[in-house]
């Protein structure tokens, strides 16, 4: 198509993903102070690191924008690893192995879910509470044992199709099924809905519990996932993995510029929110920073994000407020 | 005698069994191991226990183990603290309580109310180490990544700087890169990547605990760089405790060395001081520091069977 | 800007602690709501003192108060923020970042006086500044505290180099060790600052502007509450308290580490929001926070006295902290069934 | 016979131990237009809700054309029933087109939802209801008319059999008011059986056949239209007679209080300058989206900042809403629930907020009085005729829509402002109330006041102001003295003509 053209979808897609840039600029910026940092293998590798939290940034995005929050993620993830890493499940066929996590994942969520929509208790609370119950199930399971992942079970870490590495595929696959689900089904506009107004959505008839309990589901599924395609790499399950995860996965998510008071976000920002935040992780590694420099940087990154994301939503309202009244039926 | 002793708390049926308190500072595989040789030496002596994890919690370590002194009535304390100096609290109280108090595998920093404190010499384990690189070095030299524990932890300091200090000077061995993990599996994972990724040519890495082993071995993997010891592409691999992770690798000759941690020692003679300070006696030497065990393909046929994680 | 419909549309969901019951009663059933917690914490207390011994005994009551007093005091603040209808995250690490200032100026200077006052106004100044962000350039609470939390602790840590700041006088120590009638003196200023901050919330216009804010910024600020100012206000606050409560902590540890407060996050926030408060703001009251850090600090101790493994005590708690704020939805829900459906 | 499209048969609803309906019977035949009044507070919006599934009847049944109600909104939907609501419920991060066709996002035949599809349907919809806006637009960045229309584009789009319009053109101004009278018109000629809530009674006189009148939860009447004169339903609603009219104007003093001088908010409005003296009742006229609101909040300090304000002659500090306060401003605004009082604490709390500051011990300590605070509240309650039956100590949520707005008045009377601006004070607010708020508003006048009063409705800003101040697309275009306010002159100036 003709230059102009490409041009003016530049700036759409910029003016509807303004992280866009920040992401460019950051991986130029990197490969230009170091020179391996350019090369192919390790932009795999970030993409390989940053695979897990987008897959479970895509489920958590659907909570928030329920104007809900999951900070059972982290347990999530470990109970999952627990219950896959358990000498009665880790025997059976890989398949079924999968199947037994993310069938876990999806009840864990559906708790979630379901405390959430039939309980008046605040999400943050349900899944603060669910948080600690998830995590000392793992314990149970794993006995606080190092346990070692049968290598089958280490494939999807590791395989890869066509040089693109499996867990690679499988975010990729997850974040265009996010998208396409919250944007093209009447769950995905009903989750949207539902957060944007509670009370509108109970009028409309809307079944805000069906879509508050899917969204809790579709977190816990992905935090599976998630945990699949990590303990995989990790090749064994540890009593610490997923500590603290929330919190990154929320600041993923926040990054992406979707806000906490729900209603408003996209999944193609929450992604894009994933790979900033691994980049600049690895930025900090080649550049042999200290971690704790890298909780100063990434809470810097996380503000200024919020700040710019709440200035673009007031402009976006200010033009909208302009057009809205122009544009003739 | 500790059997005499047992007989006569377990024989004299009046049931009056004296409760060792326990107080952890975290619950995972090597603390495991430290809680049944624990275990162990005090059924061995007749004593019973009271177990308890603080989940990495200071406050809540303290708060346990008043619980145990003062609520539990617990004979005494033995603790692996979260934090050296914090625990300090802790120590005064028992002391105050005068229930002995004994501290394992951390060193305590205020030692004035501390019973009996045995630990790894994570110094000299840090140096045994560097040993085994300067013998491997002798053959071809060695392009070192570092990886180091978490910085707040007197044991990971103490094994990077013992590391470092037998190494400094030495030719043959360079330390090309120096990654923290936090002690977290998947920053070990992710750092060891990225280094690999930006200096191909290392061809050594130190894994300053078992527990990291998994990820670092993923790692390889996926350079294409986990081979058999003898292999071209083999990356020479020393690591500290000695688990069930490092004893799986040292039979699989991926893993060159592991300094097992006398975890059975820290039981047998924490119970053993236990029993002098009850039977009114000071614990003499006060603070033993007991030097980790070398498990080396050389050696493995011979030693595995003292290194803990071999056992199981 | 206009209001956003769907926030105070949100707020419409929530019900009011108290419906209007016939007659004309004003404060009582503000008084029933702030005790709506008290029969489970009754209940908790008759379980633990059958399945435990010694639960009920003097000391072990007064310890369970000793190891309560950090986390009620920072529960304080917590409590001004949540009223706002605001989180803050950054309280344990504000805890960490106080006590290791107040520490470090302590064991350097060797002044009492200097060291709080250094650690009150380092808790003081973060809370400060993270509500002048919240108010001025109003965004969403949870993400700026979120931010807040990485960079105080990360600071903190590397200006500590992750040491942990030690040993502090003996003198300090005793403050929660020993005081009048054997309870410490960390807990009776708990006790006070309960008494002062609960005056400040019900008898006072700041106290008042809170609720309000939290109850319905746009009206409040039609009204003519400085909210941005308000809102600032009480992040300040919650880093005094925190601040407080990181002293007392560095009192009871013998020494102060980054961090030291991080777990605590947990406890507080669960602790505000059992008690009844609402996460939404507007309605609650340090009537009920105090409720709430009660029974997480009898829970916590009966686990520990029944020698429960660690993983069945995380079990346990998220249980119980869900079931205290279910009931206490469940009766809120249907007392307002009538209403919306 | 035909069943009735709807038939309620002795409902009871009541809430915390309140009566807000007891056993009210009536029905509702395909082809006509009921009309249902009543004061504020009468029970008419619970009703609606108790037809529309919303709420469950404690007592009573309702059946829509024979049928049984099956309970909940779907139900409701379900069997051809849609409802209009007082307070609208759109969801504001959805496009127009979503909010229209919440019930049927997914294109027919298919699984997926395609938004041009949506667009496609929406439009001819929209453009029914006279809509001035797409079905792209973000109902966020609507007006509260244009979220109206938006309410009674989506209840048409459902093609019903019986709808229920809660007071839909309260927040309309004439031009949008024919329309949507049109459109009631339309439906009854294609055989929709229409229950229309309104306090316009001119509206409910030209539209229904029957009237059915409530009062405290009951039904008074349920007759014929033409059997019922104003002044009869009047006395019905509000059971006595009422004084007609407008209270007579004391003439404004020389003193001026406001001075406007080339207001604008940098988006919508701009240029605006008048006075209004001591004593003066200013009104401000023009369709919606005119700008009247933005003028408003401007002088107010909520929105913009260009221009010049003075207060008694003293300049204020733009942006401010403290400074205008504290010069003597007041500010009643037209988004009542989420701008006006707290619907979920006590109502007390809302009267008293502005004057916190008097019902404390002493001005710099700030400690609450709350002897003094009861006192205070009290007398509000009385001066604006607050009905409160669950007494001050209520939630302000659990007030009928007209006693709210009295709230919002009332807690600006403690502070005996100079100037009072009112943004639609009489929006969805009963005869009764009306002629007590005008009442106040003259009485206020003469003592001094000085009042801003912007309304949609015509003869009510006609009627009670000394100066009209009319408004076109963000301009004012014109100020008419009350000799020259005439109904014609205002449509003019309003749509843009010359005076
Ligand atoms: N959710 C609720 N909780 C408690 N009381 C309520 C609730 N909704 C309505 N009421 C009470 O029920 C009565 C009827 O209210 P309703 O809204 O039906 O009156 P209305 O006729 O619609 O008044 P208006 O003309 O002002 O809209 C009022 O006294 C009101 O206080
Ligand atoms: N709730 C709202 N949210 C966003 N913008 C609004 C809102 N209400 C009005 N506006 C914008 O403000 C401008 C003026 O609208 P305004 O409401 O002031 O008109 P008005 O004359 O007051 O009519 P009405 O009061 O009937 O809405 C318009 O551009 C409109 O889009
Ligand atoms: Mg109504
Ligand atoms: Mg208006």
């Amino acid at each position: 198509m003709n230059p102009p053209a490409v041009a003016t979808r530049l700036r759409a897609a910029v003016r509807r993903e303004p992280l866009l840039p920040v992401l460019l600029v950051l991986l130029l910026g990197l490969s230009a102070a170091y020179h391996e940092f350019a090369a192919v293998a390790n932009l795999r590798n970030i993409a390989v690191q940053a695979s897990p939290l987008v897959i479970a940034a895509v489920g958590m995005a659907y909570v928030i924008m329920t104007a809900g929050i999951d900070l059972s993620v982290g347990s999530m993830l470990f109970l999952a690893a627990a219950i896959e890493s358990a000498r009665a499940v880790a025997g059976l066929p890989t398949a079924a192995v999968f199947a037994v996590v993310c069938l876990a994942g999806v009840l864990m969520g559906l708790l979630n879910g379901l405390a959430v929509a039939f309980t008046r208790v605040p999400a943050l609370i349900v899944t603060l509470a669910t948080m600690q119950m998830f995590r000392g199930a793992g314990g149970h399971v794993t006995g606080q044992q190092n346990i070692d992942l049968p290598a089958k079970l280490r494939g999807i870490g590791t395989a890869a199709l066509l040089g693109v590495p499996a867990p690679v595929l499988l975010a990729a696959a997850v974040a265009l099924a996010g998208a396409f689900v919250f944007r093209r089904t009447t769950f995905g506009r009903y989750v949207q809905a539902v957060g944007s107004s509670p009370d509108a959505a109970r009028n409309a008839g809307l079944p805000v519990r069906g879509v508050l309990v899917g969204a809790y589901v579709a977190a816990g599924l992905l935090a599976a996932v998630a945990s699949l395609t990590q303990t995989a790499r990790l090749g064994a399950v540890q009593p610490s993995i997923g500590q603290g995860y929330e919190l990154t996965v929320i600041t993923a998510v926040v990054l992406g510029g979707t806000t906490l008071l729900g209603g408003r976000g996209s999944i193609g920002g929450t992604v894009l929110g994933a790979l900033v935040l691994t980049t600049v992780q690895t930025g900090l590694v080649f550049s042999g920073a200290s971690p704790y420099v890298f909780d100063i940087v990434r809470g810097g990154v996380l503000l200024a994000a919020v700040l710019a994301a709440a200035a673009r939503w007031r402009n976006l309202a200010q033009a909208a407020r302009l057009t809205g009244r122009a544009t003739p039926a | 005698s500790s059997t005499g002793g047992s007989d006569a708390a377990n024989g004299s049926g009046s049931g009056k069994k004296r409760t060792i308190g326990v107080s952890f500072d975290l619950l995972n595989a090597i603390r495991q191991a430290e809680k049944a040789a624990i275990q162990k030496a005090a059924d061995a002596a007749g004593y019973s226990v009271e177990f308890a994890v603080a989940d990495q919690d200071a406050q809540k370590q303290a708060s346990q183990i008043q619980d145990l002194i003062q609520t539990k009535k617990v004979s005494a304390v033995i603790v692996i603290a979260q934090d050296g100096q914090q625990i300090a609290a802790s120590a005064s109280l028992a002391k105050a309580r005068n229930v002995p108090f004994l501290a394992i595998d951390r060193a305590v920093a205020d030692q004035a109310n501390v019973t009996f404190q045995i630990t790894g010499d994570p110094v000299a384990d840090g140096k045994a180490v560097a040993a085994e690189f300067l013998a491997a070095a002798k053959t071809a030299p060695l392009k070192v990544l570092e990886l180091v524990g978490g910085l707040t932890d007197q044991n990971a300091i103490g094994r990077r700087d013992g590391f470092n200090a037998a190494l400094a000077g030495q030719p043959g061995v360079t330390i090309v890169s120096q990654v923290p993990t936090d002690w977290n599996p998947a920053q070990a994972l992710d750092g060891t990547s990225n280094a690999l990724q930006k200096d191909p040519t290392i061809n050594a890495i130190y894994v300053p605990s078992d527990f990291l082993l998994p990820s670092v071995q993923s790692a390889l993997t996926a350079a294409g760089r986990l081979a058999p010891i003898g292999d071209p592409k083999h990356v020479f691999l020393v690591t500290i405790d000695g688990d069930q992770n490092g004893c799986k690798a040292m039979q699989a000759k991926t893993l060159d060395a592991d300094i097992a941690t006398p975890v059975d020692e820290f039981g047998k003679q924490s119970i053993a001081a236990v029993t002098t300070a009850l039977g009114g006696q000071p614990v003499a030497p006060k603070a033993v520091q007991a030097k980790g065990l070398t498990l080396n393909q050389a050696n493995y046929a011979t030693t595995s069977s003292q290194v803990w994680g071999c056992a199981s | 800007m206009r209001p956003e419909p769907a926030r105070a549309e949100g707020s419409v969901t929530e019900p009011s602690a108290a419906p209007p019951a016939a007659g004309r009663p004003v404060r009582r059933p503000e008084w029933l709501a702030d005790l709506a917690m008290l029969p489970a914490l009754v209940a908790l207390v008759a379980v633990l003192s059958v399945m435990t011994d010694g639960l009920l005994t003097a000391s072990n009551l007064t310890n369970v108060l000793s190891q309560s007093a950090v986390v009620a005091i920072a529960a304080i603040g917590a409590t001004f923020v949540i009223l706002t209808g605001g989180i803050d995250l950054s309280t344990g690490s504000v805890i960490g970042a106080s006590g290791v200032a107040g520490a470090w100026v302590l064991t350097s200077s060797g002044s009492l006086a200097a060291g709080i006052a250094a650690g009150l106004l380092a808790g003081t100044a973060i809370g400060l500044a993270v509500g002048v962000v919240v108010a001025r350039l109003n965004v969403v609470p949870f993400a700026v505290t979120l931010a807040a939390l990485y960079v105080v602790s990360g600071c903190t840590t590397l200006l500590s180099h992750g040491r942990t700041i030690a040993p502090v006088p003996i003198g300090f120590i005793r403050f929660s060790i020993d005081g009048p009638a054997g309870v410490p003196y960390a807990v009776w200023l708990a006790i006070a600052l309960y008494v002062v901050a609960q005056v400040a919330l019900t008898r006072t216009a700041w106290g008042r502007r809170v609720v309000h804010v939290g109850a319905s910024a746009e009206v409040a600020r039609i009204s003519g509450v400085d909210v941005a100012r308000t809102r600032a206000s009480v992040y300040a606050v919650a880093g005094l308290f925190s601040a407080i409560a990181g002293m007392v902590l560095t009192s009871g540890l013998a020494g102060a580490g980054a961090s030291m407060g991080s777990p605590l996050l947990l406890n507080i926030v669960g602790a505000v929001v059992l008690g009844g408060t609402r996460l939404t703001g507007g309605q609650g009251s340090l009537v009920r926070t105090g409720i709430g850090v009660l029974f997480l600090g009898l829970l916590s101790n009966g686990m520990s006295l029944l020698g429960l493994a660690s993983f069945d005590q995380q079990i346990v708690t998220g249980a119980f902290i869900f079931l205290a704020a279910a009931a206490d939805g469940l009766l809120r829900w249907r007392s307002r069934r009538s209403g919306d459906s | 016979m035909a069943h009735p499209a709807i038939a309620v048969g002795s409902v009871s609803k009541s809430f915390g131990g309140i009566a807000a309906v007891d056993g009210v019977s009536f029905t509702v035949s395909g082809g006509e237009v009921v009309g249902l009044v009543g004061e504020n507070g009468a029970g008419k919006s619970t009703i609606k809700n108790i037809i529309g599934g919303a709420l469950r009847p404690d007592a009573g049944h309702v059946s829509y054309a024979g049928a049984p109600a099956v309970h909940g909104v779907g139900g409701a939907k379900h069997s051809g029933v849609a409802t209009v609501h007082q307070e609208t419920s759109l969801f504001p991060d959805l496009t127009v087109a979503e909010n229209i066709l919440i019930d049927r996002l997914r294109s027919p035949g298919r699984a997926t939802v395609r938004p041009g599809q949506l667009r496609r349907a929406a439009a001819p919809v929209l453009q029914r209801v006279g809509a001035g806006f797409g079905p792209e637009a973000l109902v966020r960045d609507l007006s509260a008319g244009q979220r109206q229309l938006v309410e009674i584009a989506k209840a048409l789009a459902a093609q019903p059999r019986a709808v229920v319009f809660d007071e839909p053109t309260a927040s309309l101004n004439l031009a949008e008011r024919e329309l949507v009278m049109g459109i009631v018109e339309q439906l009854r000629a294609d055989g929709v059986a229409v229950l229309y809530i309104s306090h316009y009674l001119e509206e409910i006189a030209r539209l229904t056949q029957r009237i059915v009148v409530m009062r405290d939860g009951r039904v008074v009447a349920d007759r014929p239209t033409a059997e019922l004169d104003r002044a009869a339903l009047e006395s019905l609603m509000v059971g006595r007679e009422l004084a007609q009219g407008h209270p007579p104007l004391a003439p404004p003093r020389e003193a001026t209080t406001l001075t406007v001088r080339d207001l604008g908010d940098g988006a919508r409005v701009a240029g605006v300058s008048f006075d209004i003296a001591e004593g003066e009742i200013f009104g401000l006229a023009g369709l919606m989206g005119s700008g009247r609101t933005e003028v408003a909040r401007a002088i107010f300090g909520l929105a913009g900042g260009i221009g010049r304000v003075e207060v008694g002659g003293r300049r204020l500090r733009r942006g401010s809403v403290r400074a205008c306060i504290a010069a003597g401003m007041a500010f009643v605004t037209e988004d009542r629930r989420h701008e006006g009082l707290f619907l979920d604490r006590p109502i007390r709390e809302s009267l008293s907020i502005v004057e916190l500051d008097a019902v404390c011990r002493s001005r710099r300590t700030g400690w609450l009085d709350d002897g003094r605070e009861r006192r205070l509240t009290e007398e509000l309650a009385r001066r604006v005729r607050l009905v409160a039956r669950g007494g001050l100590g209520a939630a302000g949520g659990s007030l009928s829509g007209g006693n709210q707005q009295k709230v919002v008045i009332g807690k600006w009377l403690a502070g005996r402002p100079r100037l009072i601006i009112l943004d639609e004070p009489t929006r969805g607010i009963d005869v009764g109330a009306k002629a007590e708020i005008y009442r106040l508003l003259a009485d206020l006048a003469r003592e001094g006041t000085s009042i801003l009063l912007i309304s949609s409705e015509m003869e009510e800003v006609l009627g009670l102001s000394h100066r009209v101040g009319v408004m076109h697309d963000g301009r004012l275009t014109g100020i008419l003295d009350r000799a020259h306010a005439t109904q014609e002159a205002v449509i003019r100036l309003a749509t843009g003509g010359a005076a």
